[in-house]
């Protein structure tokens, strides 16, 4: 017996866990799907190939107030910022769930843990909605991720036939479950027969995209002309940055009005021409060659020595939205058909 | 900075307006000063910032006002034509002609912000106009383009 | 923080005032004062910086237009750039105007707190000084800059003094009569043409423009073209033989056309300086590459047809502009014939005609045919008050000159008639009113209130039809010759001339003064000021008494060794700068420029365009900063982070 | 359009050739037909690579802000609404006109990506003009459409199907004139809604914003070396992203591109949110032409409006 | 060319020979009119003068008609030629008052025909060069003098056509038909035309200036293109001659009728013949008819 979510007890089932935590849900709002904290089951849509945003904006939000500071009689007192509450975030595609794990491993591993981080982690349910039909900018399969892959969820969705079929994963999973659980019918349906349907849908990009050995062919291309050749195109915006589920650079800055103040740490993007700007006035990264190669650098070469994966599930929010085609898809492509013994002699 | 004051319910008891005027030092301010020589009495929510010109006030400089909380805005210069530096104020009026209009279009009432022209014999005026706005901004209640609302 | 006695201190808790700012970041001594501006006040200011070893200076006193000047002493007495001192102004702002402690105190703190905020946040400045080149360059040699250039020479500088014409005396020198006490307008120029000539401190150039002008007030570089004038003035005797002799004629500038002079030739037999120039366009030498009568019979050996134009470079303190005024050009009025029909006269061809060194010898005689004229029409506002043909403006003289003109006409020929229309009559001047009264009561010209609609031509001669409004009925009159009371406008090239010096000048091409009440002859260009009717129409006794104003503005300038200038003027920051040049137009000055500089980028020198502040020329008013949309032009004093840090103080 | 190709192809590769231009800016094809990116030339070998179909939208001058330090002649392709930019930024003195090559390409209008897509996901071929109608030629099947509405915004009102001026043309000029009247409707309507009403469709604008800037580098009137949002002090915009920064954030790019805005309509496109910039825009556009009588308030001028005044403007601060 | 064609009701009441040797002109220059259908009156002399609204209104009516003719349309009347770009002008300058028009004669006015007087059509569209070129009786000896009156070229930012002070569009015209154009002064005197029934003396006293002038300036005859003008001075001239006791006997043409004769048109067929100034014999005595 498997679990079942009738489509038509989906709001209800939003309701239900509206009971006991704060909803975080896709909502249509001119025109584009947002992640949201909404408090209407009613605004909530499931027909969307992905959210513009990303769940990471849940976790690691774009403004994130560390603390509040005060000088009263010639003291300053510090008061840190700690996240309460339960949360559930719904609709999660297989590619956000995988990129949650990319970005817990820089939260969470090595010798310093980020609480803020962890905090909201701990108490935020991810329900994970699998992949009817990959769109043309999905290439999730190239990182080994399909369209039916819950990793990454505590409870996972799979769209089936006139509902969803209901797979718990983990116990906060097991928890949510349980509080709607009256919606949730027992069926005779078989959950790996479903899960491999999913896992088998073919993503046209990305059966076709390969990674295998982009990492180490990098190690060689620092100085590649490539990056000349792509760079001139870019905006310098902060779209793919901010869009992208896996990056995670940021900022800190003081708000101090009179004799108090916050710190706020607040996502920074590797795009913008004041990435890693010095006090003096001096960037190492001073053109966009350099800074376009830190984005696809850190992605496809850095982050996999440091933690044996590429920071990238093939969400597409890069094709979708960057306005010049700077994508990693193109980048991929280009890496692979780049001979790398043609290096550059540093200009 | 904020709509109508009716729905908001907001609580504006004890409230008092905040109310930060730009002077131009060279009428406005002098209508000011005139006003106190003149011990013309006016409600004391106004805030007075000199500067040498209306035509330095920069639109910035009034977002930012109501962005910390200020509950009006007044800009105020010489009358056109008798600008100390010529031509500063009729910059001036073209600059915040299209300011209240973008700021009532993004729903920002626009009694909130005034530009008035004060010359420096005119100390009443000056009064009755920090008089003016400040009734209209108390009926209009709190300002509340939220202090760093999400964060602080 | 001052007491002011009882003014502020019955009003404004002061001790309550204390307690909060002492709390302030960066605060580190208050104390209060009876009367701040006293002399122990002072002394405790000087004695507070030195004991606490402060930088900055907070006074919470009266308005800072009654008293900054005299804390900045203190604060400089004590070793601190003036600069580095703030007033809040809690007495005219706030005890005078607010009655109860509960209000005004938490005011008086805001203002604090502004002020503590501001002032951290200023900077030291230094007044620089400029040198001043006390020597005035007066541009136009008519009456207006004839005075100025005297009384600024009599105040004991250096004048050079230019004119376009050959010879100076301007407009006034082609007048008869002037009204209202009808001189002779040559017999009271003349003699000043000559003490300008003799002066030993007036420099003349003649046949001459202002062709470049750089710097700014102490410091501007003019270069002045001298055309060829073919005649060696330092050799020439002024004897005249040469234009006796000419061969070649051509119509006289000086008499409107309607007389004839040589190709070489003086404008008018008072002409100063007494040296002929020759007129290449007309001349048979240098048209037809033969004749050269004048070199020959030159006794002096004066006449250089191989003369060029030079180009002189010479600097100047300060500059009077007096390039007066043109006579409107009647010929748009169709129903006036379009200029076409030759009895239709502008005044200032009146007073040719009826001048005794005229073309007809002071005979008025008709420019058809000779004809002396037995009924002639005056037609007032042409060209003025007409906002459809001409200027809305009053030409402001026409009045009193059309009066002047139809009382010579009738002194001279009795017999005559004289008729004019006006729409009114204005004679606001000393004397005017009874010179006008004089013309209809004593003199019996007849005054008919009302505009020509037509005048065409009947047999030989014109009539005239108009409206008589007071009777309510039309008129026609038929004349032997009318005189058209054209407005004076600006001068053709008024306006490029205002922009090769840089100042402003009106819609209708006048040039503006830097305030129209106030400051009514500098321009808003310092060091340029202004004389005449190049400002606006005007007579002969308001353009000397502007004359001589400006020269007062200009000895006052030149009784200093140097300017200081304002500290509290607008910075570019070059490395924000784009150049983009937007903030140019909001400059009233003219104070902005745009400068190339040159920086490394990468391992390459390139150079950029950057905005560049003539601190001689800014005044410090700060629209400029408005303009630029990256902060990088900023107002020392009112910077964008002083404002925005009062702006925060206030709102705490 | 396939002409058009093939005369750019030969254009490009003799301007590269004989060293007229350094290296020329233009497009290639994208992820998909209707997403064709900017393409930076630098030997006439790179002109295989070539693209140009009715869905390059991107204007390619603002790139030439990338190469001001510099003494490179670029080649940049330019329709007529990309000269209007270019325009912009030769008013603004930031790049030399003498520096610029600019290879005109007359046009009728460009498609709306977003538009296409909502009929047209993915298998997109290409777009056949007929007349006052287009047909969507795909894998699946063709769609007829009418025209008017999936072309850009800006495309409805474009006053410029020609370059204004360039230095080559390719192909034939061709016939202008609006395909709509510039009224503001937009605008109009939205300054009927209640001032409440207002408020909370901005609030829910603005909160969306990502502060992405991609509206600001896309845009040529934001040309500025060193824009106001980045400098650290004066802080004219914080770095957190509460709704009054956001705010803040939106009035400011407004005002600082009011008058001088060219109306391309980019910041909208390229905005990953939606966040309506051009109903601000056009909100300051349609207030300029109205108060200070510029009838054409987005074609670049000696002097901005917001530089200049008239003793005769509108007054109403007595 | 193909015009619209506006009368008007003087063309079909005094002003009959005017109509006829316009349409028998233009015929023979190769130009097409086309009347207008179902027009009305232009609202001169007593709509303009009592009632605002129906002084555009009444105009607007047949600019409307005009409009979906899609013709340029031709008013050789001058006083209808100036209600109807006056209605235009005040269109063009007041939107409210289009709004308000546009429903009183219930149709949409959108400012797209061009309204032309008789000389505009034949010396800017047609060209004086082209009428010279047809001109087959070339009327030598005949000295002229051409008449514009006030309606045609005033005011001019309403009338947008010729000189408003020395008009010389009909003196060209004049020219081209092989007559002498006589500089004269009075081109644009007024005749008097709103008095013609309130104020006769003033017509008399108005015109009788007019003619004085033309004859002084050695003028045969008066050229016109307006039937008030026309009437005023053909009319009245017996009643002028005894009131001033001066001989004119001058004939007063429309320019159509001179061009058309010099067209070789047959004089009857312009109309010509039935004025009240005998206009035949002067024309029989220079040989020209």
């Amino acid at each position: 017996m498997t679990k079942v979510l009738p489509q038509g007890k989906l709001k209800d089932f939003l309701k239900d866990t509206m009971d006991k935590y704060s909803l975080v849900a896709p909502v249509r709002e001119d025109g584009v799907v947002v992640l949201k904290p909404t408090a209407d089951p009613e605004a909530v849509v499931t027909d969307y190939l992905n959210t513009v945003t990303s769940p990471k904006d849940f976790f690691f939000p774009q403004t994130e107030r560390m603390f509040r500071f005060q000088k009263t009689e010639g003291k300053i007192r510090v008061e840190e910022t700690t996240w309460q509450g339960k949360r559930v975030i719904f609709g999660v595609r297989p590619c956000d769930l995988g990129s949650l794990e990319l970005i817990d491993r820089v939260f969470q591993e090595g010798e310093y843990e980020e609480t803020y981080y962890l905090a909201r982690r701990e108490n935020t349910t991810v329900v994970g909605l699998a992949c009817s039909s990959p769109g043309p900018t999905c290439f999730c399969t190239t990182f080994g991720i399909t369209p039916g892959s819950p990793e990454g969820a505590d409870l996972m969705l799979y769209p089936d036939g006139e509902g969803f079929v209901v797979e718990v994963l983990t116990e906060k999973g097991e928890a949510l479950a349980q509080q709607t659980e009256t919606l949730l019918e027992d069926q005779d349906v078989d959950l790996a027969e479903v899960k491999g349907r999913f896992e088998g849908l073919k993503v046209p990009l990305g059966d076709h995209l390969s990674v295998d050995g982009v990492a180490a062919k990098l190690d060689g291309m620092f100085e590649h002309p490539v990056w000349a050749e792509l760079s001139p195109r870019c905006l310098g915006c902060g779209i793919c940055t901010y869009l992208c589920p896996t990056c995670h650079c940021f900022g800190m800055t003081d708000e101090v009005r009179g004799d108090q103040g916050v710190r706020l740490r607040c996502w920074d993007s590797c795009q913008f021409s004041d990435f890693t700007r010095m006090a003096g006035g001096h960037n190492p990264r001073p053109t966009k060659k350099e800074r376009v190669r830190q984005r696809f650098m850190h992605k496809l070469n850095y982050y996999v020595h440091r933690f044996g994966r590429y920071l990238c599930t093939g969400c597409g929010r890069c094709l979708e939205k960057c306005p010049v085609g700077l994508t990693m898809v193109h980048v991929i492509e280009k890496v692979n058909d780049s001979g790398t013994r043609e290096v550059a002699v540093n200009e | 900075m904020s709509v109508e004051r009716a729905g908001t319910g907001v609580s504006t008891a004890g409230w008092e307006p905040k109310i930060i005027g730009f002077c131009c030092n060279w009428c406005s301010y002098a209508g000011a000063d005139l006003a106190g020589t003149s011990r013309i009495p006016y409600p004391c929510n106004i805030r007075i910032i000199r500067v040498p010109c209306s035509g330095r006030v920069n639109p910035q400089f009034v977002l930012r006002a109501f962005q910390r909380g200020a509950d009006g805005v007044l800009v105020a210069g010489c009358h056109p034509g008798d600008c100390h530096y010529s031509t500063g104020n009729y910059f001036t009026r073209r600059r915040f002609l299209l300011v209240k209009r973008l700021l009532e279009y993004l729903g920002i009432e626009p009694r909130r912000f005034q530009v008035r022209w004060i010359s420096g014999s005119e100390g009443q005026k000056f009064a009755d106009v920090v008089a003016e706005i400040t009734e209209q901004v108390k009926a209009l209640g709190p300002a509340k383009m939220d202090k760093m609302r999400d964060v602080m | 923080m001052c007491w002011c006695g009882s003014n502020i201190a019955s009003t404004v808790d002061l001790d309550r005032v204390q307690k909060a700012v002492e709390k302030l970041t960066n605060v580190v001594h208050v104390e209060q004062n009876k009367y701040t501006c006293s002399e122990p006040g002072q002394a405790q200011i000087v004695a507070g910086i030195r004991e606490h070893n402060l930088d900055r200076v907070v006074v919470a006193a009266c308005s800072p237009r009654m008293h900054e000047k005299t804390f900045q002493r203190t604060v400089a007495k004590a070793g601190l750039n003036p600069y580095l001192l703030e007033i809040a102004n809690i007495r005219e702002h706030c005890s005078w105007v607010h009655t109860s402690v509960e209000e005004a105190t938490p005011k008086a703190i805001d203002l604090l707190r502004a002020a503590v905020a501001k002032v951290i946040r200023n900077t030291p400045l230094t007044t620089s000084t400029i040198p001043v080149e006390k020597r005035a360059l007066v541009i136009g040699g008519g009456i207006a800059g004839i005075q100025a250039a005297l009384d600024i020479a009599d105040a004991g500088h250096q004048v050079v003094l230019v004119e376009k014409e050959p010879t100076i005396g301007g407009r006034m020198a082609q007048l008869d009569k002037t009204f209202p006490t009808l001189d002779c307008s040559a017999c009271i120029l003349t003699p000043k043409m000559v003490d300008a000539a003799q002066h030993p401190k007036i420099r003349l150039l003649t046949y001459a423009e202002i062709e470049e002008v750089g710097g700014y007030i102490g410091n501007f570089e003019v270069t002045i073209r001298k055309k060829a004038r073919s005649v060696n003035e330092d050799v020439c005797t002024g004897c005249g033989i040469c234009w006796s002799k000419c061969p070649s004629k051509a119509p006289n500038e000086f008499d409107c056309g309607l007389g004839e002079r040589k190709a070489i030739y003086i404008p008018f037999p008072q002409a100063v300086p007494n040296k002929p120039v020759i007129d290449r366009e007309n001349c048979r030498y240098f048209t037809k590459g033969k004749c050269g009568v004048c070199k020959k019979v030159c006794p002096a050996g004066a006449v250089d047809f191989e003369q060029e134009d030079e180009l002189l470079r010479e600097r100047f303190g300060a500059i009077v502009v007096a390039t007066g005024y043109e006579l409107f050009d009647h010929s748009v009025y169709g129903e006036y014939g379009y200029g076409k029909y030759p009895d239709v006269i502008t005044g200032l061809e009146f007073e040719r005609l009826i001048n005794a060194s005229g073309p007809t010898g002071g005979k008025l005689k008709r420019p058809s045919d000779g004809k002396i004229p037995k009924t002639v029409v005056f037609v007032k506002c042409v060209g003025s008050r007409d906002e459809a043909k001409g200027f809305p403006y009053c030409s402001r003289t026409c009045c009193m000159y059309t009066a002047k003109q139809a009382i010579l006409l009738r002194e001279k020929m009795p017999e005559a008639e004289a008729y004019v229309f006006y729409m009114d009559v204005r004679t606001p001047g000393k004397g005017y009113e009874e010179f006008y009264t004089r013309a209809t009561e004593e003199f019996g010209v007849n005054y008919l209130r009302g505009r020509v609609a037509r005048i065409y031509p009947k047999g030989d001669q014109l009539v005239v039809r108009g409206e008589d409004t007071l009777v309510g009925a039309q008129v026609e009159i038929e004349a032997d010759l009318v005189v058209l009371a054209t407005a004076m406008v600006a001068r053709r090239d008024a306006a490029e001339l205002a922009q090769r010096i840089g100042f402003s000048y009106d819609q209708y091409h006048f040039f503006t003064e830097a305030h129209p009440k106030l400051r009514p002859v500098e321009t808003n260009t310092a060091g340029v000021f202004l004389a005449g009717a190049c400002q606006g129409p005007k007579d002969i006794p308001d353009t000397v008494a502007q004359a001589s104003a400006a020269a007062v503005k200009v000895a006052m300038l030149f009784s200093r060794d140097e300017l200081e200038t304002n500290p509290m003027v607008a910075t570019v920051d070059e490395g924000t700068c784009s150049g983009c040049e937007w903030c140019k137009p909001t400059c009233p000055y003219g104070a902005i420029d745009i400068k190339t500089i040159e920086e490394r980028v990468g391992k390459r020198t390139v150079s950029r365009r950057v905005a560049t502040v003539n601190t001689g020329l800014c005044q410090g008013c700060g629209a400029c900063t408005v303009a630029c949309r990256s902060g990088a032009m900023n107002l020392k004093g009112f910077t964008n982070e002083q404002i925005l840090a009062e702006v925060e103080a206030i709102c705490l | 359009m396939k002409e058009k190709l093939s005369e750019l192809k030969e254009t490009v590769a003799r301007l590269l050739k004989d060293r007229t231009v350094d290296f020329f800016i233009a497009y290639q094809a994208g992820h998909s037909q209707v997403e064709p990116i900017p393409f930076f030339l630098t030997t006439a070998e790179h002109v295989e690579n070539l693209f140009l179909n009715n869905f390059c939208a991107h204007n390619l001058s603002k790139y030439l802000l990338d190469y001001l330090a510099g003494d490179e002649v670029v080649g940049v392709l330019a329709k007529g609404c990309d000269l209007r930019a270019l325009k912009r930024l030769l008013t603004d003195h930031r790049v030399e006109r003498g520096r610029v090559f600019v290879v005109g390409l007359p046009c009728i209008g460009i498609y709306d990506r977003k538009k296409v897509q909502e009929v047209y996901p993915a298998g997109l071929v290409e777009v056949v003009e007929e007349g006052e109608e287009v047909i969507l030629r795909g894998e699946t099947g063709d769609k007829r459409v009418p025209r008017k509405e999936y072309l850009l915004p800006r495309c409805l009102t474009c006053p410029d199907h020609n370059p204004e001026f360039y230095d080559l043309l390719l192909g034939e000029k061709v016939a202008n004139g609006p395909l709509a009247e510039e009224d503001y409707s937009d605008v109009r309507a939205l300054e009927e809604w209640a001032p409440g009403e207002r408020r909370r469709y901005w609030t829910r604008q603005f909160e969306r914003c990502l502060r992405c800037y991609a509206c600001r580098n896309v845009c040529p009137a934001c040309n500025c070396r060193v824009c106001c949002f980045d400098v650290a002090e004066p802080r004219w915009l914080g770095k957190g992203t509460s709704l009054d920064e956001q705010e803040m954030f939106h009035f400011t790019r407004a005002m600082h591109v009011a008058g001088r805005c060219t109306g391309c309509g980019e910041c909208e496109r390229v905005c990953p949110v939606n966040i309506p910039l051009m109903k601000l825009n056009k909100k300051l556009a349609k207030d300029i032409g109205a108060l200070f009588h510029v009838p054409q308030a987005e074609i670049p001028t000696e002097v901005e409006p917001l530089g200049q005044f008239r003793l005769g403007d509108p007054d109403e601060f007595n | 060319m193909r015009y619209a064609y506006y009368p008007g009701c003087s063309l079909e009441g005094t002003a009959k020979e005017y109509d006829l040797s316009t349409r028998a002109t233009f015929r023979a220059l190769g130009i097409e009119l086309e009347e207008l259908p179902d027009w009305s009156c232009c609202g001169a002399s007593s709509a303009h003068t009592t009632n605002h609204l129906l002084a555009v209104a009444l105009p607007t009516r047949n600019l409307v008609i005009a409009e979906k003719q899609g013709l340029d349309l031709v008013a050789p009347c001058a006083a209808c030629f100036n209600r109807l770009v006056t209605a235009q002008h005040k269109m063009e300058q007041d939107a409210r008052l289009k709004g308000k028009v546009e429903q009183v004669v219930e149709g949409e006015y959108q400012g797209t025909v061009k309204v032309k007087a008789v000389l505009e059509v034949l010396a800017t569209d047609f060209g004086v060069e082209k009428v010279r070129e047809m001109v087959t009786k070339p009327l030598k000896g005949l000295r002229v003098a051409s008449y514009y009156g006030c309606l045609l070229v005033r005011p001019p930012e309403v009338t947008k056509f010729d000189d408003p002070e020395n008009p010389t569009t009909m003196d060209a015209l004049v020219e081209a038909s092989g007559a002498e154009a006589v500089m004269w002064p009075h081109k644009t005197e007024c005749c008097g035309g709103s008095f013609a029934f309130a104020r006769v003396d003033i017509v008399e006293k108005l015109s009788n200036d007019i003619l004085a002038a033309a004859k002084s300036n050695g003028a045969d005859c008066i050229a016109t293109a307006c039937p008030l003008c026309q009437a005023n001075l053909d009319m009245r001239q017996k009643a002028i001659e005894k009131q001033f006791g001066t001989t004119y006997n001058m004939p007063i043409y429309y320019i159509t009728e001179l061009l058309g004769l010099a067209l070789g048109l047959e004089p009857r067929s312009l109309g010509l013949g039935t004025h009240m100034v005998e206009s035949l014999r002067l024309l029989r005595e220079k040989e020209l008819a």
